[in-house]
């Protein structure tokens, strides 16, 4: 139970050499704006619904990886955005897109912060765990009874947004401009994702993850970093959510149960949780996993439960962790300076 | 941004003129045309879907069989929806971006709101399979699609008609339900239908108890059952479907509600319910029948028949689901819309089907041209347990002509039962 | 009024003491392993398919019934030494997020399995025909399987407090538990207690299966609708202590029962409700388990 | 020194469920004082220790700190008003480098004192802050393990990490929980020569519990003798030397037996 036994995690190691890294990301970044025309729209649309498990992976990992503590009710934050933003575009709120997706930042983070004063500075692991799940639970039954919000059925039909910048309209209602929207969402939110966990803020998540009672005789509020880290982390996966509403067009339960909250762990872990990019890289692997074998129906859960299981046993650092071991196997010393 | 797009287009069709143009053209007169479908076949609703994906299956063999449509092999290009509203949503892009137009889906309604409002957006003639919700061919009907099966007012108003109409003496009803949408909807339109016609069915109006209500994922019924055991119904209608239905019977069977409630009418599970209960079968079950291929009208339909034969042939198992014909119907209604159009463009194809009638295993079928509702006769069974293999058996099936249930068409604007004529 | 809250007692008890024989193993393998096993409504399936391919739909009595349930019991508790030698046991020294994780792969993984076997058909077992019918209690339909299942539970939760507080074998387990280098040091072949632990466990698992089979359809996510129940009576209970979760079962009954019968319109979220009190007015459970702070 | 006290507890009570382990303890420390704290094991100098930080609650009595009673304040912010502790076991962040270690301290220092160094968008630590990481690593003597990931390096070295991270915080005392427990005697020396140069250098007080009496002769002022759960004797070194009760208390016992 305690967490420094994690034997498995030889420190966090930096895959990304400085000069490759950029190249990659500014690559990554072409291929992504130049997407539309090269993909079919299936594709496109399962980028872009990468992107969104990517934000969302990273969300999770910013309270896993970094704060050592596992949500196991991650979707009830995206569900709060998706539903938010879903209803806000449906019945019109007047409100402009780009305040909707503040505002549903903002509610992940209120209903976190909320979490977190009553329970976070008692309940970390098993307990987070469960409570998280519970509460996911609940927040699905009330949807689910929820005339507005379209119970069963979900919230469909939602049209897409005009940004209005006053002095030009952004109209995303072609799924082509929304992609390129989604696209520059994703890279700012990501942005300043690595600037958090790299901040003095981020290295005080660190510190609580590798020791927290450590951290608290270093003068670290740990119950504080642990809600700061919760509220950020809330509010990420609500703006996933929020993103996703316009591009998937609508919202259902499927969205909020457990097995959804599980999607950003899968996919942390798969690319590895102990690297930044891990969660990324994951979603980018899920996604390919899923797309690969979206032809051999019903072994879908087999394969996943099953690759799930390996990770953790054979790889537990993920795919970046496998990549950090080959390259370093690669250039023939084990010390990285 | 257009620019840029068209440049790359340019530079496609360069390609394209320097590989052969001719090449090109003539596949396109004969290379296969390709349909899509989209169906659950993992998940919740797999049971259904794969049983309507080996409908279409069998309508894609046949085709082909004689001889394809205009000259040409159908393909059928088959995906998973999951019963997830945000993969059936992209399926149907994937479907358009591989420059497929023609598909069918939405066989349910959580995957059919998703798709329908997208059909537009890709230029797609999307078949509706099974979703039954009334939002379909009214809020948010568009001309790009179609429904092949009859809509929840219909649907269940007809199932209430056939209960009150086969069940004269039955004086007592009551449904119960899951809380939601559908659940409350199906009840009433039920409801509605047993009081208009008891009067005419046994010359006396009879009494409808208010819904009970349970969660549409409940597995635990015990509490709702006590309510049913204690109220004055002897008749039921219940709106909980797949394995939460089992639960139901298992739980209530034990507890004597057999034989308390001397009919009842279920959402639509027939012989998924009929095939896990065997022999404790309720003696007078009645449910929607897309197809019974051993009982009349069915057994003597030229469509059906050869629906059975090549069932057989194909899946190497003698008792088909009914929802195999949904799956086939479908299928038929595109097939005939491409061959009627003459072309698989996208409008022609809408505006032949607009007013298309055809055969289906349950007889003669036609789109409601407002609305793109399918019309016909819409078939109940009524079974019960039997002494040998598999233990159930289905006694009798009656047919209620749509058109004497449907509302009047009203496509763009919600469905209001208050607001149509008593 | 009377009747109604008699039916909500006996009503309450009989889904506690379901929730209570799926949380049983459930509680055990974490008092001993700190581990919670997400996987543990899967195999609770696979032992309650087991029970159908053995048994049939139709047990022939209450005999052949529960010797079906063992011979569940025995079949899970064999996936279960299965489990621990390719899983769980390359777990017990790492962060336990790691175990949480490969577990969830784990439930997944069994349901594809399931599908795989037994097909997505849903079938339906029957209680045994001694128990197939109902008495009426002051106007409240009572069926005897469902009394059959509260004696069950009761019967698993006494040989379970027999077990642990009167053997031998008991005092090694609480030992273990209780501190497992210490217990090392006292000669006793921790490895061994907590592979046994496992196999207990899961035969557990494997045993509610075969028991509660007919209460409602059977289909791989049959699971599912327990095992919630039963992570939440655990973490109410006290993590690991078995009297904490046979209480919390039966306040989760009651209350479900409760709420379905007084709140219909707000079915199932009262659970919800309590668990979060609990969590927040008592984070260790009504049994914190020892050395727990 | 009859100032008033850098930190004083009054009838300090702890209990553990029903049973009381520190019954009504009561303790000074004067301003760059250094006070060892002994005693068998089992005595509660642990307990002790973590009710002085704020590591546990106590049920009664009272903890002084700087004049301010701290009683009900949190470990963190009696650390960031200048108690600074080190653990038996020694505690660092393990995958982290021993840099990030001290700066991770640094900034926390800087954090409780309200103060920033650099515009808020920057991420990596000012080159300043970076100088006195590697300063403060260079003194403890371990200046060449600066990027080495802290799970990596020996025994006692983590110790003097950890010791590193605690003189970041420029604390008032350092409360230091048997500081040499498990090293090698060359090494011991070297740590109890590092704590006399910290207390000459910046006249920081001492609160040591340790096991090893050349350790306790070598550093501390006066000694606080614990048996039970109870203050059985306290005073100067040379005092408690020749008490009779610390030598009934001790003999017949083994005092190197497996730490508590």
């Amino acid at each position: 139970m305690v967490q420094n036994s994690s034997t498995s995690i030889q420190g966090r190691m930096t895959t990304f050499s400085p000069v490759l890294g950029p190249v990659v990301l500014t690559a990554l970044f072409a291929f992504l704006f130049f997407a539309p025309m090269m993909l079919n729209a299936g594709l496109l649309f399962w980028v872009g619904m990468t992107m969104i498990q990517a934000i969302f992976a990273l969300s999770w990992n910013l309270l896993f990886g970094y704060t050592g503590l596992a949500s196991f009710g991650h979707a009830g934050f995206y569900a709060i955005g998706a539903y938010f933003t879903g209803a806000a575009l449906r019945y019109d709120f007047q409100l402009p897109f780009l305040v909707v997706l503040a505002v549903a930042g903002i509610l992940g983070a209120l209903v976190a912060l909320a979490i977190g004063v009553v329970a976070l500075k008692r309940l970390t692991g098993i307990f987070l765990a469960v409570l998280t799940v519970a509460l996911t639970e609940a927040m699905a039954k009330i949807i689910g009874l929820s005339k507005a919000l379209g119970e069963q059925d979900g919230l469909g039909n939602i049209p897409r947004p005009i940004i209005d910048l006053g002095f030009l309209d952004l109209d995303l209602t072609h799924s082509h401009d929304y992609y390129r929207f989604l696209l520059i969402a994703t890279v700012v939110t990501v942005a300043a994702l690595w600037w958090v966990v790299h901040s003095r803020l981020g290295r005080s998540f660190r510190a609580v993850r590798e020791d927290a009672e450590r951290a608290r005789f270093v003068g670290i509020d740990v119950a504080r970093v642990r809600v700061i880290s919760f509220m950020i982390s809330g509010g990420t996966a609500a703006l996933a959510g929020a993103l996703s509403a316009p591009w998937t067009r609508i919202v259902t339960l499927d969205q909020v149960n457990w097995l959804a909250s599980t999607q950003p762990i899968l996919n942390s872990l798969l690319g590895g949780f102990t690297s930044f990019w891990g969660p990324v890289v994951g979603a980018v692997a899920y996604t390919g996993i899923n797309y690969w074998t979206r032809t051999f129906a019903g072994l879908s859960e087999m394969l996943v439960g099953g690759i799930l299981v390996l990770v953790i046993l054979l790889a537990p650092t993920g795919i970046v962790g496998l990549l950090g071991k080959a390259t370093r196997r690669i250039r023939g010393n084990g010390g990285k300076k | 941004m257009m620019k840029r797009r068209t440049v790359l287009k340019g530079i496609a069709a360069g390609a394209g003129v320097t590989l052969g143009m001719n090449a090109t053209y003539l596949r396109a007169q004969t290379a296969p045309i390709r349909i899509g479908a989209s169906y659950a076949l993992s998940g919740v609703g797999a049971p259904v879907g794969t049983q309507m994906l080996a409908g279409t299956e069998i309508a894609i063999h046949q085709i082909n069989r004689d001889g394809g449509l205009l000259g040409r092999e159908v393909q059928l290009v088959t995906r998973d929806d999951k019963y997830n509203s945000a993969e059936s949503v992209a399926i149907a892009r994937e479907f358009a971006g591989d420059g497929i137009n023609l598909m069918l889906g939405g066989s349910q309604t959580v995957t059919a709101l998703g798709l329908a409002p997208l059909a537009p957006e890709l230029n797609m003639v999307a078949i509706i399979v099974a979703a039954a919700g009334m939002p379909v061919t009214h809020e948010l009907f568009n001309r790009n699609i179609f429904r092949t099966t009859a809509n929840n007012y219909t649907q269940y108003g007809s199932l209430g008609r056939t209960l009150i109409e086969q069940n004269p003496e039955i004086r007592t009803w009551v449904s119960l339900a899951p809380d939601g949408d559908f659940g409350r909807d199906s009840a009433l339109f039920f409801g509605r239908a047993v009081e208009k016609y008891s009067e005419a069915a046994s010359g006396e109006k009879a009494t409808v108890l208010d819904t009970i209500y349970t969660q549409a994922t409940a597995t635990d019924f015990r509490t709702q059952i006590n309510q049913l055991m204690s109220s004055q119904a002897e008749g039921l209608y219940l709106g909980i479907a797949a394995s939460a239905q089992i639960s139901f019977f298992q739980q209530a069977r034990s507890v004597g509600l057999y034989d308390k409630f001397k009919a009842i009418g279920e959402v639509g599970n027939s012989d998924i319910t009929g095939k896990a209960l065997g022999r404790n079968t309720h003696p007078n079950l009645w449910s929607i029948c897309h197809w019974l291929y051993n009982q009349e009208p069915f057994a003597s339909n030229p469509v059906s028949q050869q629906l059975y034969k090549d069932y057989v042939e194909l899946k190497g198992d003698d008792f088909p689901s009914g929802q195999v014909a949904a799956g086939h119907r479908a299928a038929i209604a595109l097939f005939e819309g491409i061959r009627k159009a003459e072309t698989t463009d996208t409008d022609e194809v809408i505006g032949a089907m607009e007013n298309l009638s055809f055969e289906s295993a349950g007889g003669p079928v036609e789109f409601r041209t407002e609305d793109h509702q399918m019309l016909g006769l819409n078939f109940y069974s009524q079974m019960g347990p039997s002494t040998e293999e598999p233990y159930f058996q289905f006694n009798k099936v009656t047919s209620v002509d749509a058109v004497e249930m449907i509302e009047p068409a009203n496509p763009g604007q919600p469905f209001d039962i208050n607001e149509l004529p008593q | 009024m009377t009747s109604q809250a008699v039916f909500v007692l006996f009503n309450g008890l009989a889904s506690g003491m379901a929730f209570f024989l799926v949380a049983a193993g459930l509680t055990w393998v974490f008092g001993i392993l700190k581990i919670l096993n997400l996987a543990h409504g899967a195999f609770f399936m696979l032992g309650a398919y087991i029970a159908f391919t053995v048994g049939g739909a139709w047990p022939a009595s209450i005999w052949s019934f529960v010797g079906v349930a063992l011979i569940a019991a025995a079949a899970v508790g064999a996936l279960g030494y299965l489990t621990d030698q390719l899983v769980l046991k390359r777990l017990r020294n790492v962060d336990y997020h790691y175990a949480l994780i490969a577990t969830f792969g784990l439930m997944l993984f069994c349901e594809g399995a399931a599908k795989f076997i037994w097909g997505t058909d849903y079938q339906a077992v029957m209680p045994p025909p001694e128990i197939d019918r109902a008495i009426v209690v002051g106007g409240s339909y009572i069926s005897l399987y469902t009394l059959f299942v509260i004696g069950a539970g009761i019967a698993v939760f006494a040989a379970l407090e027999m077990i642990m507080h009167r053997t031998w074998a008991g005092k090694i387990m609480r030992a273990v538990s209780n501190d497992p280098w210490m217990a090392g040091t006292l000669g006793i072949n921790v490895p061994m207690v907590l592979m046994v632990s496992v196999i207990a466990s899961f035969a557990l698992a494997g045993f509610a299966g075969g028991i509660l089979v007919p209460n409602q359809a059977l289909s791989p996510h049959v699971g599912a609708s327990f095992v919630l129940y039963a992570f939440m009576a655990v973490v109410i209970g006290g993590l690991g202590s078995i009297r904490g979760t046979f209480i919390a079962c039966i306040l989760l009954g009651l209350v479900e029962s409760a709420n379905a019968t007084f709140l219909s319109q707000y079915g199932g979220i009262a659970i919800y409700v309590m668990l979060a009190v609990f969590l927040v007015w008592k984070p260790t459970g009504l049994f914190p388990a020892q050395g727990a702070t | 020194m009859n100032s008033v006290p850098l930190l004083e507890a009054t009838d300090l009570r702890v209990n553990y469920g029903t049973f009381e382990v520190i019954k009504g303890v009561s303790l000074a420390v004067q301003l760059g004082e250094a006070l060892a704290i002994i005693g068998p094991n089992g005595a509660g100098k642990t307990t002790l220790f973590k009710a002085l930080t704020g590591e546990i609650g106590c049920r009664a009595g009272k903890v002084v700190f700087q004049g301010k009673d701290v009683t009900k304040v949190s470990a963190h912010q009696r650390t960031a008003e200048g108690m600074g502790r080190t653990f038996q076991v020694s505690r660092v962040f393990l995958e982290l480098t021993a840099l990030e270690n001290v700066i991770i301290a640094l900034e926390s220092r800087d954090r409780n004192r309200r103060q920033r160094r650099g515009g808020w968008w920057r991420t990596s630590p000012t080159s300043g802050l970076i100088k006195e990481a590697e300063a403060l690593l260079t003194r403890l003597e371990i200046g060449n393990l600066r990027d080495e990931v802290a799970t990596t390096i020996s025994h006692g070295d983590k110790k003097r990490l950890e010791l590193a991270l605690t003189l970041a915080l420029e604390p008032k005392v350092l409360m230091l929980d048997e500081p040499t427990a498990g090293m090698a005697p060359a090494d011991r020396m070297q740590i109890v020569e590092m704590i006399r140069n910290i207390r000459r250098e910046q006249g920081v007080a001492v609160v040591m519990t340790e096991h090893d009496m050349d350790v306790i002769f070598s550093i501390a002022d006066s000694v606080v003798v614990m048996n039970y759960g109870e203050v059985i004797a306290a005073g100067t070194v040379d005092e408690i030397r020749n008490s009779q009760v610390v030598r009934d208390v001790y003999l017949g016992k083994d005092m190197y037996h497996a730490a508590d």
